[in-house]
């Protein structure tokens, strides 16, 4: 680990890992043990038991350095976010399946992250930007205190739509308000067109999950492609406990930790979390 | 301190397994997962998530949850059924050669004896039962609650299958004896003690049980004593061999469940943390028996018991 | 977000108590160590050490032990006897406005019967039926693992007392719903649920049991997921109140088995780590039901069965 | 916690406690959760679960710090020894009985420490040269190595005559040997006699049980009285839970915690633990 910033709520951790970043994808995950490894040197710690998944923020190959941004809720966050700076965690990853390859898909793609959803769309929005696709991101959340990785996405250069519930930054609003205006009318002022009525052809998204279930639908009425990332409880975070899974539409479950966390829309059924 | 390397090979129904570290069923699904990490082959055995005869979709809602030293799971048995494993997973499992334990379940008695019968001359080391799913025709009561309704299912699949036939003890009884008992008089070759220990866990913010389920199988390091003590209460009361499983997480956790009269062990929870644990234990109780002078695992069988 | 003072008094018995976080049997003594640092007239109620009609000595060897997440204790009842309790410890007790609640223990109906007589007309507030005893007349089984043995004591003691009687289960049977209904029919006014889950621990490199008993109670946080998936059953079960035991630590675990159904809880192990536990917890619980918008217990009790 | 120093093996805590500093004498111990304060803020951290208990090394009411000195044995003592120097740790204490008012005594005292029984006997000393009471301190170990503590005893001024089992440090033996012939003969050069053979008038032991047990043999023959301090698991430290006893000479069982952990020997049965 390099470098851990936090106010106690909302931290940073920056991690020396160059296999997971050589590897990753904007999207994937890894499980960190929030007990570093000082502290087990042969029994595992138990205080919490399990690894906890958190979405990559930012992954520079380059440095072989790895950023998660979390939030403190519970007792892992906790004791993760007591760990200091220098310390060796222990983490598997990149887990998962990514967004799909921005070069993939057409149209413009719109980048849709609601609280600690915004993390990972900035990873994704790097590798869009990297791509020269078309992209504009709409980021969410409670308060103006819960946009971290707001500024990640921002540093990507893509147009960034802003809103918060107590309009305490950017306008004040839900994000499907501005998808569901994009959606109708076009994103105005996208990368590279100002002025044209950009139409949408591609949305990705993370967030809560009635948010998710929100976007998809407005999605599916609008016939444009959606990717959502999705949370679940983990008891392992690779495919082994099927403790992780969301309804398949049509029947059946998927894995949250293999066969996502990012699902086309149209495979899942959501609104279980 | 460490002496020569010590032997970690065991012989149990008539076959040598290469370690006594076992990966649990349900916490290793068919290895796949795993072959990433390590060699297969290098595993004592792996025991495979329960199969049914047919495919079982599992249960809707949160299906894990942690707790405190340990993990509540209502997966539901979710699983491809018995002819999937035999056409994909088991030629995959030969392949890279790993030693293989099926663990078996079913709703009714005939349900387990079909999917003992379809793994009659495929070579996989043992059947495993589970008995602690519902019992359909007795009313919903796990076949593992009773001693009637233990052996009765021991002794249908007894006559079903000429492979080694372990059954897994529920441990949620008031008299794990008198079922070990009765399975052992029922024909079983080895006793799996035990399985999970039924729990639950309430989410206070929204009001209402964390699991779909509303009850799950607690499992990891908080289950331990009361896994030691069934497996010491039943390997003094039974002739044949018993497999340690709960909570075991270390080399030095395998050792007590040995020491305790143990003839291997399975872990479960721990590969969820470490993926490599059935290896990592095994090297960790090498290095625990190497530093006490235990040159081999059946000089470490019960030794506890004084 | 806090709103006015939950109100943390729930009836009981036909009697009011402070709040609804009590301490555990064992784990409290007769309160004297506890004077120093907390008001023992706030706490609750106090379930004092399992009480006999003779003196106990306990058990020889080591008798507690950590685990993971929990401890083992193997201390065998150690106790004064009730005529010590009533001459040397209620007295005192009295003059703190302590709210006491008796928890007694034998090895034959008869001892139970002559304990409860004892203290009838003293002004306990109730009575608590460890029947976790070992059983000599029936072979040495506890009383709680059969309903036919636990409404047997039950009834015995129900004829003997007016006090309020209440019932403390083991967890260690596979139906405690059958044995909560049986005690109920047998006259408990409420039941405390659970006891210590049966475990044991070996120290791996003496090579033997590290309990001197072999075998002791499990409690704390590991256990709680059992507990309160007993107190979820039972409640649902019985139309007595439920008092939720095992594993609690905090307020919020206090609300996890208020949700499930219990209408108190007891805190036992808690009070080893804080010894003014009864209360933090109390102060917690009242600090989420603030947060939360529940304004009395009575709001609590059951909520998430829904 | 002012300061925390240790080889990964003995370590060294010295914590800010004015109210324990002002109230403990020698021979009680204090209850230490080894996770900070920090990691507990509502509910208490479960690994370990239990407090450890930890004898007095120094105790300095004036600057109102205590010293414990403590060897990684486990898990308990393995996440101690992980907490930074400033932390905040949650203490019980004092706790039990100390040893006997050195005042009160008669005779030459003999301080008999062994391992990690010998930083209890540093607080002892202390007393004792406070006392001017004729002393003299026999401390013993595996190895040089594990005399920790010894330094502290040598520093109340007392003679220290130390033995370790493979002649590490001071003679090669064991503290029974040195103890046997002071009882025989009288110490040789103890506190302000030098040549006098001083007779034993009394002992105070803190060590391995095996090692009370021949202290108290030793003693009992030469009709000198013995103070042992012993050690058992426990589950709270205060005397509530029973978990922690001794067996009492004549009967029943006493509580180390609170009846002990310092005993006059002749009150217990030794070697049950
Ligand atoms: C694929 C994925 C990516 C994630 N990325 C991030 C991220 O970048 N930043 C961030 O702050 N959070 C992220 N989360 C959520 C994060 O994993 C949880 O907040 C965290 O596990 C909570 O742990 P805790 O012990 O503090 O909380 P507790 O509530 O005490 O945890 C108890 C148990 O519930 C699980 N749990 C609790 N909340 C969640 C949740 N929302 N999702 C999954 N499991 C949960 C924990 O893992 C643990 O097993 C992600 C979750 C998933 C599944
Ligand atoms: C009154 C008293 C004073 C002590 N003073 C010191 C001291 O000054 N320095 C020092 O290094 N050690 C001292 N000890 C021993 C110390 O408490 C143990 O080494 C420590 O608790 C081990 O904890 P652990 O978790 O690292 O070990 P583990 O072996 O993992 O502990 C498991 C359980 O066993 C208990 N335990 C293990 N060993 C002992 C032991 N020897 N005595 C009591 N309980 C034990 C632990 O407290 C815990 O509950 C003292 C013990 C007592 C009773
Ligand atoms: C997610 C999960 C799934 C499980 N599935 C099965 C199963 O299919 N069949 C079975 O017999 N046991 C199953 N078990 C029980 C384990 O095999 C094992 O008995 C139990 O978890 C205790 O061991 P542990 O504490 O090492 O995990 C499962 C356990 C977990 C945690
Ligand atoms: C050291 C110890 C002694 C106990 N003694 C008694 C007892 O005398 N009578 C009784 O009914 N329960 C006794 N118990 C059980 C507790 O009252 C309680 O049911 C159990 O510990 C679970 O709660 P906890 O996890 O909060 O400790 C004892 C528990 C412990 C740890
Ligand atoms: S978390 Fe285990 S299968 Fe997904
Ligand atoms: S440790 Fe609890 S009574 Fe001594």
């Amino acid at each position: 680990m390099l470098a851990h910033e936090g106010d106690g709520e909302i931290c940073r951790l920056t991690l020396h890992a160059p296999e997971i970043a050589r590897r990753a994808a904007p999207g994937q995950f890894v499980q960190v043990h929030p007990v570093p490894v000082a502290l087990r040197p042969s029994a595992p710690a138990i205080d919490p038991l399990l690894r906890r998944p958190f979405s990559l923020c930012e992954i520079r190959p380059e440095e072989g350095e790895i950023t998660l941004i979390y939030r403190v809720v519970g007792r892992g966050t906790r004791v993760l976010s007591s760990v200091p700076a220098g310390a060796e965690l222990d983490l598997l990853g990149p887990l998962g399946r990514s967004f799909p390859d921005p070069r993939a898909g057409r149209g413009l793609l719109v980048l849709v992250g609601g609280g600690l959803g915004i993390p990972p769309m900035a990873a994704a929005a790097r590798w869009a930007a990297q791509a020269r696709r078309d992209a504009v991101a709409i980021l969410g959340a409670r308060t103006a205190r819960y946009l971290a990785g707001a500024r990640e996405v921002a540093a990507s250069g893509m147009p960034v739509v802003t809103v918060t519930d107590d309009g305490s930054a950017g306008q004040q609003g839900i994000v499907t308000e501005p998808l569901d205006r994009m959606l109708r009318h076009g994103a105005a002022a996208a990368a590279g067109r100002p002025g044209a009525a950009n139409p949408v052809g591609e949305v990705w998204a993370c967030g809560p999950e009635p948010m998710l279930a929100a976007v998809k639908e407005l999605c599916t009425a609008a016939g444009v492609p959606c990717f959502v990332s999705v949370e679940r409880f983990m008891g392992c975070g690779f495919g082994a406990c099927l403790g992780c899974t969301v309804p398949r539409a049509g029947g059946g479950y998927l894995k949250t930790c293999q066969d996502g966390p990012v699902f086309p829309a149209e495979e899942v059924v959501l609104g279980g979390f | 301190m460490a002496s020569d390397q010590p032997d970690l090979a065991v012989q149990l129904f008539g076959r040598t397994f290469r370690t006594p570290v076992w990966a649990a069923s349900g916490c290793f699904g068919y290895g796949r997962e795993f072959a990433g990490v390590l060699d297969l082959s290098r595993v004592g055995a792996i025991c495979v998530k329960g199969t049914s005869i047919e495919p079982w979709t599992g249960n809707p809602g949160i299906r894990v949850v942690e707790t405190p030293g340990g993990m509540l799971n209502a997966i539901g048995l979710q699983n491809p059924g018995v002819d999937h494993f035999l056409t994909v997973d088991w030629p995959w499992l030969q392949e890279q050669g790993a030693t293989v334990i099926v663990n078996i379940v079913g709703r009714t008695v005939e349900e387990y004896v079909a999917v003992a019968r379809r793994l009659e001359g495929t070579g996989v080391a043992a059947v495993e039962l589970n008995i602690s799913c519902p019992n359909v025709k007795e009313g919903g009561m796990a076949f593992g609650t009773t001693p009637g309704s233990a052996a009765a299912v021991t002794a249908a699949v007894r006559k079903a299958t000429t492979l080694p036939l372990i059954v897994k003890l529920s441990p949620n009884v008031a008299d794990v004896v008198a079922i070990a008992r009765a399975v052992e008089d029922a024909g079983a070759d080895g006793l799996s003690v035990i399985n999970t220990l039924q729990g639950m866990s309430i989410d206070i913010r929204r009001g209402r049980p964390h699991l779909g389920n509303v009850f799950g199988g607690l499992s990891g390091p908080a289950i331990k004593p009361v896994a030691l003590r069934m497996v010491w209460q039943v390997a003094g009361a039974v002739k044949v061999p018993v497999i340690g499983v709960g909570g075991i997480m270390s080399g030095e956790d395998a050792a007590e469940f040995l020491m305790a009269g143990a003839s291997a062990v399975q872990v479960g929870t721990a590969c969820f943390i470490d993926p490599r644990a059935p290896l990592t234990i095994a090297e960790e109780l090498a290095r625990f028996m190497g530093e006490h002078g235990f040159r081999n695992v059946r000089a470490l069988v019960g030794a506890a018991r004084g």
